[in-house]
């Protein structure tokens, strides 16, 4: 059995397609997009193409998408742009307690500059209950921001209900949709988003690039400032390829989804079965508004590192909340703020699949998963048979 | 990330168990933290003839775990005392700044395994 | 004649070479450097010799170097993160008034936030005086942020006298090296630099993808909040591909310099050389303090885009610092700050030469800019012979 | 970036020159913002029989002053008059948003040659 990658959350491969889609733009449309002679035309007719087809598949218009250098470059530009942008109107920004760092740290640093916030909690599944958000609009909330799908335990929160209470109050909402897009089907003005962000590398595109739709009509202050590229909201020199490469990933998954994703789905659902026959497991995660690639459980007296670390002794890519993987004493903040307690957090696997999946692999896992926690759990001060 | 040594002792670690007529115990860690060890000697003449661990934690707590069993085995006390934290990461060929901590709690455990025999020993 | 690129100071084509050392990256090392798995692992050890490779050309530590999703990230970074992290000790910045548009601006944006900016002029030859800065210093001065070699004029600073200066006196100093590394030796010790930035594409590498080097003991915030990656200075998944090009691109760039550079430098003066012959030619920044690339002049009576068109027309790929190149009215600020009248700042051409340049290519330039020249005078208002 | 038309006209300029014994001419723009048109009428019958233009600026500024002089030879003053920066940018299968101020330029010279003629022909 080759190498089995189960991290498909954390990155995907580059599709060959994209590959060979971008390469053109690194030796011959390599010109500056912003630029008046021929290489320059090329460059942005090629950057115009990109736009063209991720707005289309986003449901958005030509202009209302941002190109940045990540999901988390969009998901910074969104909160602080438009933070910066009403700092005038009010400084209360409400966010949910199983965000992305992206998001989070983000919120938290503005509140060191006299921003206030408030995390809201969810419940045992990882959800948001729309209400609390609506209690927690004050007078002088500026934005709201909750993601999609939780890139951890795949949760996916009721992000139109929360446009709607927000549309209702006035007040801007903005979703991290890296772990949806791609994999789900997004209509920006269905769905009611002021802005939402993506990241190419989770679809099988590039890494290092990523948009952000910004409804027309939403202002923001810069992030990064300098050239007039985006149209003055985010300087430098346009990344054509990794934007061509976006573009084309985005475009595939799109037109393969319907074929793709169930099938993703099926063999999740097998992984999921399978992991919980083993004593004391618990799936996180809602189980019905889940992403349809994400498999999350915690095995009670291990902790996550070593599990991941045995894994890949068996040849198994498979990621964790686990705080020993992340330098930090603390477990997963997502997993405890659904109310986890420390011991249980430490011990969780997470495994999402991918379109190259194949049910060979999950038979592997499934095999290899359940040895591995018995011989920590012999190990381990904390079991008693 | 970890030296070949590490994993090493992560993937076969030495001296799993539990000492069913310990001389002495010692725990330490805490599962908030997500490190938790048990460490239990067998003492003939003030040396330690045996020692045996068992761990929750990471890859590196399993190792310096299994390190510092071996390390202790067949040293006097007194020399078991003076094994470091630094020692035990140093027998490994390092360990990433980050799990430093991790190495503390082997030395910690064994002191109180230490510890615990000598008050042992006394009230007896 | 094929098309001559005379715009590498915009960009420049990816090296063959570079794009060889990063496809392995997009399908095989593609795993996430923050993971614990082999595929990570993997991608963690190329990043690793990425970094060290970048720090030993540029003669910094390992851990200095934090890389960026290009040089206007880098600007901002520096000068918002250092900003924002010693805001308790002071709110002036020093810079120049010809700084490239991700300093200027972002000092600008930082102003309305509540610090305070000197910019300070240069003379008739771009260069800024460092007796200037010596004096501009306050009390609460906490950064000053001065470009190493100008990208539309050429002049290079004297950033390692205004270093010592800053150090005297316990300011901070950042210098935007984007023009300069790859084409002239860097060693940030003994340049004595606080900060530094640079950009791949501008020294054949690819797009999307820069570095800051901080010394040790710097401190800045994030301008990207988030995950820890960067040693929690830069979040976001690493573009390991990108910054493998990166690396590549400058050890390239720093092992061919001494026979690339003198040869780009000759070509360079040929080409100084004859525009200086065509009337009413005036040439643009230091003619000896001068980026080895560079060739900047302005014609009097006629109009830069207009110009840069009919170049176009001839195939020849040149740029302007037009305002109708920009969508402004104004014409460039650089050409502006060193005194030029707004009617000869207009008609300004820049050429920037690459190690792909060659000696026909000069010639071929030398004999249709004159004519295009005419051809534009003789149909401007202004002109009268 | 600019039409086929408009790269036409930029490339082929129609009507450049001065008109030595003009009836009427018109400037518009400064230097500053980068674009000047000079226009020169000749006028027979309260018809445009003649048109040059010298200008400095952008393509898009050569463009349409170009075409300006293509769409008033031939026209009455009035209907000269009529012709609006819109009409020369649509003639040109539009202009860049950025560029849509040189159009104004074109429009606004005629307006001031045409004006001038009348002022010459009044003082006549
Ligand atoms: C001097 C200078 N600084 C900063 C930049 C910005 O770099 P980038 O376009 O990679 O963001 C450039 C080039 O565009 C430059 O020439
Ligand atoms: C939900 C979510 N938001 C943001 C990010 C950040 O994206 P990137 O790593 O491309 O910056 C990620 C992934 O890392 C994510 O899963």
């Amino acid at each position: 059995m080759d190498r089995i990658y189960m991290d498909h959350a954390a990155t995907t491969p580059v599709r060959p397609e994209v590959i060979e889609a971008m390469l053109p733009a690194y030796k011959e449309t390599f010109g500056n997009a912003s630029s008046v002679y021929s290489w320059g035309r090329e460059a942005q007719k090629a950057l115009d193409d990109a736009r063209a087809k991720t707005a289309a598949v986003l449901g958005a218009e030509f202009n209302e998408i941002i190109f940045t250098g990540g999901g988390s470059e969009a998901d910074n530009l969104a909160i602080k742009g438009t933070a910066w942008k009403n700092r005038h109107k009010g400084k209360h920004i409400i966010t949910s307690a199983v965000e992305h760092h992206a998001v989070l740290d983000t919120v938290k640093w503005l509140e060191t500059q006299g921003f206030e916030a408030t995390f809201l909690s969810v419940d045992e599944d990882g959800m948001l209950d729309p209400q609390q958000v609506r209690d927690a609009i004050r007078e002088d909330t500026i934005l709201i921001t909750v993601m999609h799908g939780n890139n951890e335990m795949g949760s996916i929160m009721p992000v139109e209900e929360i446009a709607d209470i927000a549309r209702e109050k006035g007040v801007l909402f903005h979703t991290d949709a890296v772990q949806t897009v791609g994999s789900l089907p997004i209509d920006v003005k269905e769905m009611g988003m002021d802005m939402l962000s993506l990241s190419a590398h989770k679809f099988y595109g590039p890494k290092g690039v990523g948009a952000l739709y910004v409804r027309k009509g939403v202002r923001l202050d810069s992030l990064i400032h300098g050239g007039a590229q985006e149209r003055n909201r985010r300087a430098g020199t346009e990344d054509v390829p990794a934007i061509i490469g976006l573009a084309e990933a985005l475009e595939r998954a799109d037109e393969e989804r319907d074929k793709v994703i169930p099938e993703i789905t099926r063999l999740r659902d097998r992984l999921l079965k399978g992991l919980e026959t083993i004593p004391e497991t618990r799936v996180n995660g809602h189980r019905k508004k889940r992403l349809p690639n994400n498999v999350n459980v915690c095995f009670r007296y291990i902790e996550g590192e070593s599990l991941l670390l045995n894994l890949d002794m068996m040849g198994i890519a498979a990621s964790s909340g686990s705080a020993c993987t992340s330098g930090s004493l603390e477990p997963s903040h997502v997993l405890l703020a659904m109310g986890l307690s420390h011991e249980i957090a430490h011990g969780s696997l997470r495994l999402t699949l991918g379109r190259e999946t194949t049910e060979n692999e999950v038979d592997y896992v499934l095999e290899q998963v359940p040895a591995v926690v018995n011989r920590l759990r012999e190990m381990s001060p904390l079991y008693h048979q | 990330m970890y030296s070949d040594k590490v994993m090493d002792h992560f993937q076969n670690p030495r001296n799993v168990g539990e000492i069913t007529n310990a001389d002495g115990v010692g725990e330490e860690g805490n599962v908030r933290c997500g490190d938790i060890m048990k460490l239990w000697i067998k003492v003939e003449d003030g040396v330690i003839v045996d020692a045996k661990f068992k761990t929750f934690g990471c890859g590196a707590a399993i190792a310096t775990s299994s390190m510092i069993t071996e390390m202790v085995i067949g040293k006097t006390l007194d020399e078991a005392e003076e094994i470091s934290n630094t020692a035990v990461a140093e027998a490994l060929d390092g360990l990433p700044p980050v799990k430093m901590h991790c190495s503390n709690l082997a030395a910690d455990a064994l002191q109180k395994a230490i510890d615990d025999y000598k008050a042992n020993k006394q009230s007896a």
